[in-house]
């Protein structure tokens, strides 16, 4: 069957989302873009939400079971509050849900509770490198197995919350294959570096991480010694990314088509000349295509179907979504579009990064 | 609950229709491409004996559905069922696809307003023994777009009707009028100084004298399918071919019926459209294959070759243009309103088929662009398809008025 | 010194061309379209402009100098009025032109005599191969030398006129370089096949030749035993091909154009709607810089400099523009735009094929 | 006769630039850019000094040639060396050109419509020894484009003018009046019921009271350059400081020089944006062949991986666009009309410079978002070339008007 309804609960969840997103996130997020700080308070509400411990199941300490397609929901909504926001607030879902997905049972056991126990979980994940054509399926940082442990060297960067976190799981290649690795922050031979500098997202704190001969147990490898399938726990990124995108797209095409609305030109609202009005349509029609695509990838993702075409597809029209309707606010606010009066301009540089953004959101 | 899963009974007659596209319109499609005009009668007749078997005309309209009333618990599936129907003709050969006989545009037509007894008397027809079409006349030399400025007459003389006008772009006129014993559904105004008041629709059967079918269109494209110039001159019909009533003053609903079938066709024409994308972008992936070039998915875009970006974002498009057309299906099944998706899914399915095709040309160098292989047919019959049941800019228009909240007036 | 104004010389050049190409051509390129057939006529009149024979010196038999400039003013004018018969009338200049410019001393002394002596002279070339990734530059079509002669192997496909001419130039890899080899046509060895049926260019009558063991004298290799560059002829080939890209688009456009004017929807012509309009502002406004960036390269030609790049960003620059102003000619049409009493539906299966032309023109 | 040669004067005048703006420009660009509204003040006195030797004021402006008088047998090429100068500029950092110190948009009205004595008056202090600016107000919070629904009103009261009113977007406002004794050419309403008629330049210098420089904008990019807001309130001129007749019915020579100044300042801007767009094409090239990545020239689009191709079609918009942009300041330099070209060369080179900076970010992965390296800030200056001296769409308005015939009635 196909449907394209929400069930009642999840429709409740985006509401709640949507409320908590479109004023208070939103508020701090333009200013976290400007001070590089965002309030814990709004961490910690957007925490309270439950997005995270709802998809993880009772015995694990959660109350409730994954569900990308709600995923998807609530981070489009999250997304279309704030793009930094919204990675920061599921961060710890970067580390819990690949454990759900693919750690062995003792490490669920052990490292799920502590996710759900308290406030917002202190735990990342590391898997972009410095490289142009960063491909998560041929990684340089490398885990070499010396029989005791495995060891960790190389360079990640982009690692949301790395310097305020106590666990990151961090990928690594192991004899070609991508395999995650469960990481105590402060290990030796891992060094955390600098805040980075990036063009948007100025509101997350990320980082670059040097891994130098850092061990690691081998029981800390994700799966534990048989190791895990890396596929379903990336397309679930790509998913939940393809959905921030969506969300950050809605937010650029509502406040465009507001503003179209609103400022007078020539005697009449500019929304009233066909260039403008035919834009904001070509941004409807996308910003709605591609948000299915993305539930079609969540979907299968839930029905432990392989998601890998769909969530690829998904995510590279959602690439192209965010920076078409991001450039077109700026474009349709003219002038002010590119004052930081406005928060077009920002979301412009928060889109423009998701192309290469991988494994920086998770659902 | 959201959900993407094929319904079994959809997903059957794909696989069916599957075997007829590759069996019969395949093998056929260039033939009937070179030869324009040309009717292809073994497929028609297929199709025409599958109809009478399986009781299920295929033909658009916002009331076709009425086949599902029998198993009301489940799902309506017959507006889901009829764009697959569409998307996996297409994609054996689009021009083939729109020369499948039924009661099409015009049946729909009568459905949505006609009496019980017009209903009876002008659609039993399609029962027969014989493959019969009906057709739709709006579009006029001077008229495209804008329904509203149609110049045919129809004036009240004695016991009925007499039309005079000229209609062109009929899909399927010579069909409907020569080929069989159907009709036209001819759009007429019977009051000048009403505008979109004063039209109406009039029911004209094959042999009505007065009716002529002038020409037939070549085309650059789905060249098996008719597109007529139907000349009207003293065409005398009986007042009960008038669909709806006479009155102008208090009627409008015949034309807002017409507008609203398009609501159930924007997205059987973005089906047809995605049928010939998927095609392309089938046919395009199994020639570079058998050449060792493969487009895997989940590899970064600065990694890939350019052939191969082109051929994932085809891909990428198409899905989501046809989850669009689905949704704005599902919505009418669902007995919802999609008037804003129609034209969502018709814009982008439009855009998509006409890139995807113009692509695939390329991407296959210089054998793309020969005749040798069906691409550059399916290049020329994608086009169609941003172009009829309104424009990608009429459709722009129709979306941004509906998300704008303006009128016609405030956004022309 | 920078300068946008042809001579005069050349602005009358350009006005007979476009008094001849506007009407006559066109009309004709519209018939042969459907029948097939362009009228001698037509292909002859095209041939008194003297567009090649006054690019070839008086010391070999014509009555002026080769200006690339020149060229491609002219190239434009004819695609103005159609692709396939501007080829089928400049066809000679296929295989003259590169005999000017890479022959020997006695290649031409031989040769470009006869080409300008009288009518249409029937020759041609053939680079094009049937391959998806065709490189001029890496042909499949091999040339062996045996010692007393060279040997040419393997499949051309795009040759114009082959069936009717008497010499072409073939282009075959001769240890891995491109170079030409006269071949008279009915050599041994090779088989010029049926006349292809393409998507546009209906007009212009195009075969696949197959070449098996077919022998050229040594004699015969362009530029005698030292061969030639091969650059200087594919650039002076992307230049005309661009050339007439923008002569195509230019077509496309003043045809929308008028008909937008014409055209009445919702009570004033439609070319008063910003959709409208501003898709054909854009279309003049490419069509004016990519004609420049032609005009940059063939410049370079005529200064004998290296054009390797501005002909190749001008080539690729005027294939989109060709397909871009087509298709919108088509959608600015509406329905009729589809249908075959407009040109705009040849305009775009013509304009499609520019990514793949190669060598079928020549400046 | 086509000619395609840099002249030498431009050549010689490149290297200089090309010289400074590696050593000067770049190494402060990310500076100015952390440090929004600090003012690069190394680069504006070598710039004052340079220009005061020089002789040549770089200006935009129709009039500004006026240095080429002496040697008229050869070809004028005022324009065309401004241009290549603010590509090269532009190329080292684009907020950063933008506050090289000169008049300006200000001082080319003055050229354009004042009498010989208000030049002087207001010209002279360009010759002095401090760097000093002068800017144009024309934007207000509620009309951009709308030039004629103008607020600021300027009142004649006794032997002068009172002037109130709000001028937002003033680049180089706070420069012009702040750091500098410069001035600010202002636009207001002298009869607010003759629309454009009434529309009059005032000049309006440094300190003058009822002035007062109240905010300066935040900005997505070109942070080095102050984009002011500039409240009037009951601010009197002399006499004298209107530009052009107070006569409402018989003159409307000053708005037309206004608009005219476009025709010279759009190039500008196109060139500034596809300096911009060289540096990112330059550095995305470089960074990648120091990674093995080339893009050749002539091998087939079918046989390019993903990024060679974006890199090239980077490489043919950049070089279109520039040919564009130099015609229509040659056609200034022959002294002919140049609107048309000007509006088209802003409309190419803003989408050129948009999409290849934002593709410059893409390509380079994530070291393109980075703020390590100049591409994302570039992706952010270059925006502003869409968006000021007329959006890309008052620009495709202006090149529809002119293609179609018709009037700014005619076609909205």
């Amino acid at each position: 069957m196909y449907s394209f309804e929400p069930t009642e609960e999840q429709q409740m969840l985006v509401e709640a989302v949507r409320r908590f997103a479109a004023k208070e996130v939103r508020d701090a997020g333009r200013d976290a873009d400007e001070s590089g700080t965002l309030p814990q308070t709004v961490i910690d509400k957007g925490w309270e939400l439950g997005i995270l411990q709802s998809s993880i199941p009772e015995e694990y300490g959660g109350f409730g079971a994954r569900s990308a397609v709600t995923g998807v929901l609530a981070a489009e909504e999250l997304a279309y509050g704030d793009l930094a926001a919204a990675m920061a607030i599921l961060a710890p879902g970067l580390f819990a849900l690949p454990i759900l997905i693919g750690g062995s049972e003792a490490q669920r056991k052990t490292l799920l509770p502590k996710a759900c126990a308290g406030g917002h979980f202190p735990a990342t994940a590391a898997l972009i490198e410095p490289k142009y054509d960063f491909d998560s399926a041929a990684l340089t940082v490398t885990a070499r197995d010396d029989g005791d442990s495995y060891v960790l060297d190389g360079e990640k960067c982009y690692v949301p919350l790395a310097a305020d976190v106590e666990h990151l799981l961090v990928y690594a290649s192991l004899d070609g294959k991508t395999q995650g690795f469960v990481v105590g922050n402060g290990t030796p031979g891992m060094a955390v570096g600098e805040r980075e500098k990036n063009m948007g997202l100025r509101g997350l704190p990320t980082y670059e991480i040097n891994f130098s001969q850092c061990p690691v147990a081998c029981a800390d490898r994700l799966g534990g010694a048989a190791g895990h399938d890396f596929a379903p726990i990336v397309n679930a990124s790509r998913v939940a990314l393809g959905a921030m995108a969506v969300g950050l797209s809605r937010a650029a095409y509502d406040y465009a088509l507001n503003y179209a609305k609103e400022r007078e030109a020539f005697g009449e609202p500019i929304a009233r000349r066909q260039s403008i009005a035919f834009m904001l349509a070509e941004m409807a029609t996308e910003i709605e295509a591609v948000r299915l695509a993305v539930w079609q990838a969540a979907w299968l993702l839930d029905h432990g179907r392989d998601a890998t075409r769909e969530a690829y597809l998904a995510k590279i029209a959602a690439d192209d979504l965010a920076l078409m309707c991001a450039d077109r606010a700026v474009q349709i606010l003219g002038g002010h579009g590119y004052i930081r009066d406005h928060p077009v301009e920002m979301w412009l540089r928060n889109a423009r990064g998701f192309p290469m953004f991988e494994g920086m959101a998770m659902v | 609950m959201i959900a993407f899963e094929m319904p079994k009974p959809i997903a059957d007659r794909r696989e069916i229709l599957k075997q007829a596209a590759e069996g019969m319109m395949r093998p056929a499609s260039r033939y009937f491409d070179e030869h324009e005009h040309e009717i292809p009668w073994d497929y028609i007749n297929v199709m025409w004996q599958a109809i009478q078997v399986t009781g299920q005309n295929y033909r658009p309209g916002p009331v076709a559905g009425s086949g599902d009333a029998s198993h009301s618990d489940r799902p309506r599936l017959t507006q889901q069922m009829l764009i697959h129907t569409v998307e996996m003709l297409s994609w054996g050969d689009a021009g083939i696809y729109l020369c499948t006989p039924g009661s099409g545009l015009g049946g729909a037509a009568i459905e949505a307003v006609g009496t019980p007894g017009q209903t009876e008397k002008f659609l039993k027809r399609f029962a027969g023994d014989k493959p019969t079409w009906a057709c739709m006349a709006m579009t006029e030399p001077h008229a495209g777009s804008d329904t509203a400025a149609i110049r045919t007459r129809a004036v009240r003389q004695g016991d009925g009707w007499t039309i005079d006008g000229t209609k062109i772009f009929v899909t399927g006129g010579h069909k409907s009028l020569i080929d069989s014993n159907g009709f036209v559904v001819v759009w007429a105004t019977i009051d000048p100084t009403a505008g979109r008041a004063g039209m109406r629709p009039f029911v004209v059967e094959a042999g009505t004298p007065g009716m002529t079918v002038t020409k037939l269109e070549k085309k650059m494209g789905i060249r098996a399918s008719d597109t007529a110039m139907i000349v009207f001159e003293n065409c005398r019909v009986p007042a009960d071919n008038l669909l709806g009533s006479a009155d102008v003053a208090t009627e409008q609903k015949g034309f807002k019926g017409a507008m609203a079938t398009f609501d159930a066709t924007r997205p059987i024409v973005a089906a047809s459209a995605l049928g010939i994308a998927r095609a392309t972008l089938e046919f395009v992936k199994e020639t570079l294959a058998a050449q060792g070039v493969v487009t895997p998915y989940g590899v970064p875009r600065n990694k890939l070759t350019a052939v191969q970006r082109d051929v994932l974002e085809m891909e990428a498009a198409i899905n989501a243009a046809w989850l669009l057309t689905l949704k704005a299906t599902w919505l009418i099944d669902q007995k919802r309103p999609n008037t804003l998706e129609a034209s969502m899914c018709k814009i982008k399915a439009g855009e998509v088929v006409t890139k995807v095709t113009q692509k695939g040309v390329e991407l296959l160098g210089p054998l793309g662009y020969s005749r040798k292989l069906l691409v550059e047919k399916w290049m020329r019959d994608a086009k169609i398809n941003d172009l009829f049941e309104g424009t990608g800019q009429i459709n722009r228009l129709i979306v941004a008025r509906r998300i704008l909240g303006y009128s016609s007036k405030e956004l022309k």
